[in-house]
């Protein structure tokens, strides 16, 4: 299988995106950098965390008219695994691609640390390899956390089983706990904290590392269906 | 600020406007005999700043010759952007330090976070690779509402800039002390790896070779911030607050990116950051270095404001910029080099014969100056030196004895005491986890960072506990050097090198500068016995204000090389039933130390004194240990003494401790703050082979599951028994509670 | 023609705004007791060069593509010709 | 009586603006190639109680304290009684 991290200018958590993938998933992994076209040839993309364009103006916002960004859209549209960490997910949700926004926390201050999370929803192809209602354990890093939307909106996330992970404390200010949710369609995810940073318990904590597998084991699957 | 009319040469020298920039009538003669005539306003501005303390070391020059520079491992010394360690395998570390003390005065965000911003370059332009950043702040007392202010900007800004760029920041310390109210310190370290063959230095050779200038453009910022630095803070210092400068850390992350590309380029010759003194000094020192000349056209330069004169060009202390020499015929793959990272790279003059720097301005030249005279040959000034009286009357108060009735409060009020208490507040604000290279986070003893593809990890303190140094500014140099040893020791690391930061007061007082020469010899001799030769550094001078001085404060940063990943040691307990040793004595010394402080809310004494033989004997003992895999856990007993250190390592563990004492002095046993001292832990098997390899260390108690620490004397009284829970709470919740209270 | 354009960006009403909350209360802690709601929002000055007939779309669609988020965001704007002297 | 106050807090001539240049850059990929120069600051709206002849000294003094920067930023303010209805 082969993914896809995207490098915006800016963009930080690139090598660790990368070297979760190589070294403790053991799959294929390219760099792309922001002003390409395409991703052809790709089977899952990850837009990894940073500050993309200095997160000026707001995080996420300028990322998004990036070149390669229509091809993320295309490869959404498709089906394809899309994850975005931390800026990722802003990224994703300035793009349109999630629902809602993010404002700064509610303290005001950056937060770094490792942080309890709820799989609230263990069925996605995010997090088929976690177990019903497990608490993980994922470092968090931000500035800009705190998850919004209207109340439709989260009605509607609700009901179709969107929100994929919740804080088990609430660290930042999101409402209803949110840390991570997918697209209606459920292949596009977006989470604050960061998978790619618990895949070593090295490291502090390996949880992060059943989400590349749940991609993997999804994608072999499905490729097993089609081929 | 802009001035209309610039002085001519000769008004320049009658109403002696040099004294403006700083420059005396001694250094303004002297520059006339340099140039053989008067110097126009744009020479004397490039020597003014060039022969600031800040570029030119002019005072304290005669001071750093004494420490020890070399070593069989020392790749690079002092001199460079940053110096070099070799670690093995073709690679080594590079690691620099330096201050933001005035700019963070003034503004705290900007004044800190561009402080990291320079710190940043002077890695990367020796070609290294950033991957961690430390940082050593002094506040005042934390009431003041004025110092909260500093405090949390400061904070914001070293978080914001290396949040931004992605170099986690892994270590620290903060300290508070009223000395420091007016004149905070904001020092920032950088570490970086680097690959042998790609060291770089700044050097601007082969004649007709362009020199070009990349990243943000030029502005009216920061002009004269050298000379501003080399200031005691006024109120005139408010009016020279443009002198700020506000970084763009997205620029800097976009030029450590494209520098580093650059540097693997065959064809680069020389690279430098601009730092303090902006074009002035990479362009002089870069042809200085080389024995050549550089002739610029400013009219090349990219410029971010209209009308700007060659002065402010000159002077600017604009940031994210860098200076580089390029093979003629290569320049334009440089440009595009940089052009795919979003950069400009613009030529802006050449390499020339003769060694001179020769700038020229709309078809004028405008400065014709020699550029060793700039470089190297500043004026260097032995100042005269006079013992305080001060420290006579302290070495006078020996044997200060606080009276404590009640134990378990006293360590309560310890653990809160801010410069003990949980530094969570400051780094959970830092991203200290970027680069997925970090195994021991804040809040252990030294953070250690692993590299990558392979066993080693590096292991990275800053440390100085002023406080003794201005008891005994000798004893207390020997200590700074030795805690921060001791701090790499217990982490499982060989201590390497050391870079310094020398914040004092004005050292044109004989007391300041007598409290220079004794705390620098202190520094080399401890440097010296421990074998961390000093690689690089950084002076600040004038740290004071109409209150006066700052505590004497040479940071120490060092870093370590841990051989193997499975040495990596933390300071928290490991599990229950392992064996509490206590490695050296507590004497009754309590001037200087936090209970001192505590009780009578100042210092005062002689500081306790350090045999470097036994500190030296007790880390190669204490490494070795670890080594044969005979440790669980290490910890220094430092501020605060014993139970401190104790609770330190149950904190973050759901573990407790049971200890008893034989010592008769219980006081000294709890609270003094005696040098060279460790509480291990040991497994109940390893215990042969530890005390094999450790005699000294004597078993004091168990670790327990039950979450509470308990200290015994020999006749079996409860001297302690406290739940670790609501210790620890006390000690977490210290900062935040303090900067809540609003009043 | 060149023009000054002001953008006024501001959270949307109902939507949280964690920095105005936070500079309220240090009002508070300062004895401005008086103060009841504080909102804080993003003004940008813009000079452009445009034609009178564009400089409103122009603003408008800068607005809706960039420099607004209109899930939480609300703007408005000024503009004004440069008097070249 | 309650007013209305309008904070604008911009930074000062010739303070670096890394912010305003990111949105110009930006701009100009998104095609409006008229922009000359962006700068961006922060616009503050507070509700509060006050008499008429304390209001504007209040103001002042808040943006003094608090609201803005004075070594990098300079502010202006618009005072508006609010008629109750
Ligand atoms: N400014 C800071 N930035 C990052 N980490 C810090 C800072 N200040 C303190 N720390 C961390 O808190 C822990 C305790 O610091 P300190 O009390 O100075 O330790 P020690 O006495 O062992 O030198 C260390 O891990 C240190 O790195
Ligand atoms: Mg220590």
């Amino acid at each position: 299988m082969k993914f896809a991290v995207i490098v915006f200018p800016g963009s930080n958590c690139d090598l660790d995106m990368y070297h979760a993938i190589q070294d403790e998933l053991e799959e294929e992994v390219s760099y792309v950098w922001h002003d390409e076209t395409s991703l052809e040839g790709f089977d899952a993309i990850l837009l990894p965390g940073g500050f993309s364009y200095g997160d000026y103006l707001r995080s996420g916002a300028i990322a998004k008219f990036s070149p390669i960004m229509k091809a993320v859209k295309e490869a959404a549209n498709v089906g394809k695994p899309i994850l975005g960490v931390c800026n990722g997910f802003q990224v994703l949700l300035e793009a349109g691609l999630l629902p809602g926004a993010m404002r700064r926390n509610e303290k005001l201050t950056f937060i770094c640390k490792q942080v309890g999370l709820k799989v609230k929803n263990q069925k996605t192809m995010f997090t088929n390899s976690y177990g019903e209602g497990e608490t993980i354990t994922i470092p968090v890093a931000h500035g800009d956390g705190n998850y919004y939307c209207d109340e439709q909106t989260l009605d509607r996330l609700k009901k179709n089983n969107q929100v994929v992970f919740t804080y088990s404390e609430n660290i930042n200010g999101s409402i209803e706990d949110i840390a991570g949710i997918t697209n209606e369609q459920g292949n596009v995810l977006g989470m604050m904290p960061h998978p790619e940073r618990a895949v070593d318990i090295l490291l502090g904590s390996a949880d992060g590392l059943k989400l590349f597998q749940s991609i993997v084991k999804h994608w072999r699957k499905q490729h097993a269906i089609t081929t | 600020m802009q001035l209309l009319h610039e002085p001519s040469p000769s008004m320049i020298k009658q109403e002696k406007v040099y004294k403006e920039m700083g420059v005396s009538d001694q250094e303004f003669q002297m520059i006339e005999d340099i140039l053989g005539r008067l110097p126009n306003y744009t020479e004397l501005g490039l020597f003014s700043v060039m022969w600031s303390e800040h570029c030119s070391y002019k005072n304290s020059k005669v001071l750093l010759k004494k420490f020890p520079t070399t070593g069989e491992k020392v790749l690079q010394g002092p001199g460079e952007g940053a110096g070099i360690i070799d670690i093995g395998d073709d690679q080594a570390v590079v690691f620099k330090i330096e201050s933001h003390n005035h700019p963070s005065a003034i503004e705290p965000y900007e004044g800190a976070a561009t402080g990291v911003g320079g710190i940043i370059r002077d890695v990367f332009s020796m070609g290294a690779r950033p991957v961690a950043l430390l940082n050593s702040l002094r506040f005042g007392e934390l009431k003041n509402p004025r110092v909260k202010y500093i405090f949390e900007g400061v904070v914001a800004g070293i978080a914001g800039y290396g949040n931004c760029i992605g170099i986690p920041t892994v270590g620290g310390e903060v300290q508070f002390d009223s000395c420091y109210e007016g004149n905070p310190l904001v020092n920032a370290m950088c570490v970086g790896l680097i690959d042998h063959k790609d060291i770089q230095k700044g050097q601007a050779k082969g004649v007709g070779n362009p020199v070009l200038y990349v990243g943000a453009s030029t502005g009216r910022d920061g002009i004269h911030g050298a000379t501003f630095a080399s200031e005691e803070l006024s109120d005139e210092s408010e009016a020279k607050r443009p002198a700020v400068q506000v970084g763009d850390p997205f620029m800097e992350k976009l030029l450590v990116e494209a520098c580093l590309e650059a540097t693997k380029h065959p064809k680069l010759v020389g690279i430098q950051d601009m730092g303090a003194a902006g074009l002035t000094s990479s362009s002089a020192e870069m042809a200085s270095k080389a024995g050549s000349g550089i002739e610029m056209n400013l009219d090349e330069v990219p410029q971010r404001e209209k009308a700007m004169t060659p002065y402010e060009m000159m002077l600017s202390e604009s940031q994210e910029r860098m200076l580089l020499v390029v093979e003629r015929g290569s320049e334009q793959e440089f440009i595009d080099l940089f052009e795919k990272w979003g950069l400009k790279a613009k030529e802006v003059g050449r390499v020339t014969e003769g060694h001179r720097l020769k700038l020229v301005h709309q078809g004028e030249t405008v400065a014709d100056v020699p550029v060793d005279a700039l470089a190297e040959e500043a004026p260097v000034y032995h100042q005269p030196s006079k013992e305080p009286a001060y420290f006579q009357q302290f070495q006078q108060q020996a044997g200060y004895r606080p009276e404590v009735s009640d134990y378990g409060k006293t360590f309560k009020d310890l653990l809160q005491q801010l410069t003990i208490a949980s530094k969570e507040w400051v780094y959970e604000q830092y991203d200290y986890m970027v680069r997925t290279s970090t195994v021991v986070a804040p809040g252990s003893d030294a953070a250690v960072i692993r590299i990558r593809d392979t066993e080693k990890a590096l292991a990275m303190t800053t440390d100085c506990n002023s406080r003794y140094i201005y008891l005994d500014p000798y004893e207390g140099g020997k200590l700074a050097v030795a805690e921060a040893a001791r701090n790499l020791v217990c982490s499982g690391a060989e201590p390497l090198g050391v870079t310094d930061c020398l914040n004092y007061g004005n050292p044109e007082k004989p007391e300041i500068f007598w409290q220079l020469e004794r705390s620098t010899d202190g520094l080399s001799e401890a440097c010296d016995v421990l074998a961390t030769p000093v690689i690089g550094g950084n002076v600040s001078l004038y740290n004071e204000t109409a209150k006066g001085a700052i505590y004497p404060t040479p940071v120490i940063g060092m870093v370590g090389l841990i051989h193997k990943l499975e040495h990596i040691t933390k300071q928290s307990m490991k599990e229950a039933g392992d064996v509490i040793y206590l490695l050296g004595e507590a004497k009754p010394e309590f001037s200087g130390s936090e209970l001192q402080k505590l009780t009578e809310g100042t210092i005062f004494g002689p500081s306790p004194a350090i045999d470097l033989e036994v500190e030296k004997l007790r880390q190669s003992q204490v490494l070795q240990a670890i080594q044969a895999g005979t440790i669980q856990s290490a910890h220094d007993l430092s501020e605060g003494g014993f139970l401190i250190a104790l609770a330190e390592k149950a904190f973050g563990t759901s573990l407790g401790a049971e200890v008893t004492i034989d010592d008769s002095d219980v006081l000294a046993a709890f609270f003094s703050e005696s040098p060279s001292r460790y509480i291990l832990t040991v497994k109940k098997n390893q215990q042969e082979q530890f005390e094999n390899l450790i005699p000294e260390a004597k078993a004091i108690g168990t670790v327990t599951d039950t979450a509470t620490i308990k200290v015994t004397d020999k006749q079996g009284h409860t001297l302690i028994n406290e739940r670790v829970q609501p210790l620890e709470d006390a000690w977490r919740g210290a900062i935040s509670c303090y900067l809540k209270s609003k009043d | 023609m060149t023009y000054e354009v002001k953008v006024y960006v501001t959270l949307k009403e109902g939507v949280l705004d964690p920095q105005g909350s936070a500079v309220k209360n240090s009002l508070h802690h300062l004895g401005f007791g008086g103060v009841e709601d504080v909102r804080i929002g993003k003004v940008m000055s813009l000079r452009m060069e445009a034609t009178e007939d564009t400089i409103d779309n122009q603003v408008k669609e800068m607005c809706d593509k960039l420099l607004a988020n209109p899930v939480i965001e609300d703007y408005s704007y000024e503009t004004e010709e440069v008097v070249s002297s």
